[in-house]
């Protein structure tokens, strides 16, 4: 039987390799996949790019990777939140790049490379600096700026359920990014909060398709990050 | 005020900080549903202390609620709907507004600023309305109505309406037209903060139209 | 409050005039708003442009409309089905106007319409005569084919449940156009089994958002196409 | 034959007409999930007799079931699994198939056919692997396996292998090659109904590989 189930996070995140391009789900700390995060600490990869649309805050989750140097670029719309210290300070020394981008422009060229669009016009961004160098072109007379997919190696998503052909459903705006990187990447791994056999979840109830997704593993009660930076922990 | 010129019915999303306010001050009778651009349509109001959850959030990362009738969905699809014209408001701060629309809201282009953009440069796009509130000048008492921005753009002759402590004006091809002044200041008054020319386009009643 | 139920599939597509381009959703019989199809027909708009999969079968439905002589043009992906004689008789007379589009196009190009996007490169046709006059261009060393959204005056689709706001949820495979129809269309007019008040749907289960929904009539024992085909029906 | 080249766990998606039987005639202990372009994931056999439900059907518009763990989505959606590559494996009729791999079986391009194309244009440029199952000639008597196709094209180069009721033969970049042939058949058999050069690439063991 096809079975995405995998034991642990260490091991869904196992074969994530020095200079993978890692997209990594979440708003803030909703949708964050933070046992997922660590387990890539562990895991030790370096020289990563993240696709994710902020920084993460305090030192754990996100911004525990960003802070442990494993990180070489990020691809982002909001790199600074409250409680966001690491990346800024990282940024300023020259120690990581940062690709900026419009958030709706990200969700849309990460759509775009997991649907097999390798290219679309956007009018996001047309007449500022984001847009500086990239072709504008005019359809119905306005104008539009061409944006390119965005793909990746891995793709660490949490959700609410899953079952084991990789089927999920999210829990409200913790959705977010986790559909689409599902489908922009190479491996999507997710952690999920209840995992069950096929059938666990209502046919018309899926958000994402089980086809989308390559590793399931089981965090019943995932930390809650907003908590953690609160205590002051860091990881590790 | 801002409130008070969304027409009943309208889909609108409110930026960070300040524009969140115009959710309380819906007027009796009118029914606006507010959208959040990180996946949920029909926000209600803040949550009773104590019943937060950390997955249910705006924009600004706060905790929210959701009315009876809203509905949850991805980045991609809540972009769908910013960048498909089916937002009809959108209140935004700004740093800088040109007399012709020109938003700035994002970055002071300072060197060692870190860049963030967020959803502002898809929201302008997009959204049908853009209203900006704001003070109407900086700190420093600087203006931030301005013939032309400084700073990096958001958008380019995208504000219709600017609502500040001093005015409301409307950017037009023209420049910007005031709609109403607060009370006691004359349009004179209102120039000498403002960076760009000020015509009078005040109804008789003096009311906004 | 916000309602928008109206009280007839008449009432729902009284302001469709001569001339405007109508997207009606459905796959073969499943998904297609039957009754909304059929109050158009009265409604008697002419000149129309259909922008749906299939051309409807027998003389019910959408072949009763392209019977009627109301249908200038159809864009489409497969405008011959089982017991589809009304489009291929009209076709080979000249009486009617054909844009072929492959499926997955047809479906881009419509989401596209919906999503701000006025056009995107898609692998789908390219060296293929669906592709010849348009702009061929190299992404990774492959070729795609531009091409551009599409968008309606209306849309017909048929939901299976929705509420007062617009919201929607479908039935099994009658997903299909209904949800990117809503979206690509200036006016998005329903036709839904079940119908009721705000909070009448799980917001998690929500198919379509109701910010793409302009009405909503309730149909709660819609026709069945393929049993009025069988019986012979001829509408009106 | 087809079903048994295909690895357990695969993601299919199967034509309309004959490549419809490939899912009866799966192997034991191997696992396959077929996809149905207009909207299921998790494609299960046709339902009993009574128990059909109009609106659960495939692409070929016949009713059918869906297995546990199955999933729906709209078409977009659907398409963007077609694709993006992400599913592996389409098993489609043809024509006419190129030594090379174009595929030719939507239209025979004469001028009072009706043009139908459906989503074939997008699973041959989407799908990972294009298997073509198709009886070896017209009923005719006309080769379908030809140097070039003479009708419409559906794609360029993305057939990799045919099965016919004369042989198994993949298209390549140097021409036809067969890989098995029917019982008691020669390639020199198989030669004559076949339009295009044919090389052996049959194994030692005479199967598949």
């Amino acid at each position: 039987m096809i079975d995405k189930r995998v034991g642990s996070p260490a091991a869904a995140v196992a074969d994530i390799r020095d200079g993978a391009t890692v997209m990594i789900g979440g708003f803030g700390e909703a949708g964050s996949p933070i046992e997922l995060i660590h387990a890539l600490i562990d895991r030790g990869a370096r020289g990563l790019t993240v696709i994710s649309n902020n920084t993460g805050s305090g030192r754990v989750g996100l911004a525990a990777l960003i802070a442990a140097g494993r990180v070489a670029r990020v691809v982002c719309s909001y790199p600074r939140t409250a409680n966001s210290t690491v990346f800024p300070a990282l940024y300023r020394s020259g120690g990581i790049a940062l690709e900026l981008v419009p958030q709706g422009t990200l969700a849309e060229r990460i759509r775009a490379g997991g649907a097999g669009i390798p290219a679309f016009f956007t009018p996001s961004g047309v007449g500022t600096v984001l847009a500086e160098g990239k072709e504008v072109r005019e359809f119905g007379g306005r104008r539009y700026v061409l944006e390119h997919a965005l793909r990746a190696d891995f793709a660490l998503v949490r959700a609410d359920r899953a079952d084991a052909y990789g089927n999920l459903t999210f829990s409200k705006t913790a959705r977010n990014f986790g559909p689409i990187m599902c489908m922009a990447a190479a491996c999507a791994v997710v952690q999920a909060r209840d995992v069950g056999d096929p059938g666990h979840i209502d046919p018309e109830a899926v958000v994402t398709p089980g086809v989308f997704v390559r590793r399931v593993v089981q965090v019943a009660r995932p930390a809650q990050e907003s908590r953690l930076v609160r205590e002051g922990a860091v990881y590790p | 005020m801002a409130a008070a010129d969304i027409p009943d019915g309208s889909y609108v999303n409110l930026g960070i900080g300040i524009p969140e306010l115009v959710a309380r001050s819906v007027p009796a009778g009118r029914q606006l549903i507010f959208h959040t651009e990180n996946g949920l349509l029909g926000v209600g109001p803040p949550p009773a202390e104590g019943n937060e959850d950390p997955e249910l959030i705006n924009a600004g990362k706060k905790p929210v609620t959701a009315i009876p009738g809203a509905a949850y969905f991805h980045h991609a699809d809540s972009f769908a709907m910013i960048r498909g014209g089916h937002i009809d408001v959108c209140v935004l701060g700004a740093m800088q507004v040109s007399e012709t629309g020109d938003l700035a809201n994002w970055s002071t282009g300072e060197p060692d600023a870190i860049p963030a953009v967020g959803g502002a440069m898809d929201l302008v796009a997009g959204v049908k309305t853009i209203l900006v509130l704001t003070e109407h000048t900086t700190r420093d008492g600087e203006p931030k109505l301005l013939r032309t921005c400084t700073f990096p753009l958001t958008g380019v002759g995208v504000v219709s309406r600017v609502y500040t402590n001093l005015a409301v004006a409307d950017a037009t091809p023209r420049g910007f037209v005031a709609r109403a002044l607060a009370p006691g200041l004359s349009l004179a008054d209102v120039q000498r903060w403002t960076g760009a020319p000020l015509a009078d386009g005040r109804s008789t009643t003096g009311r906004a139209p």
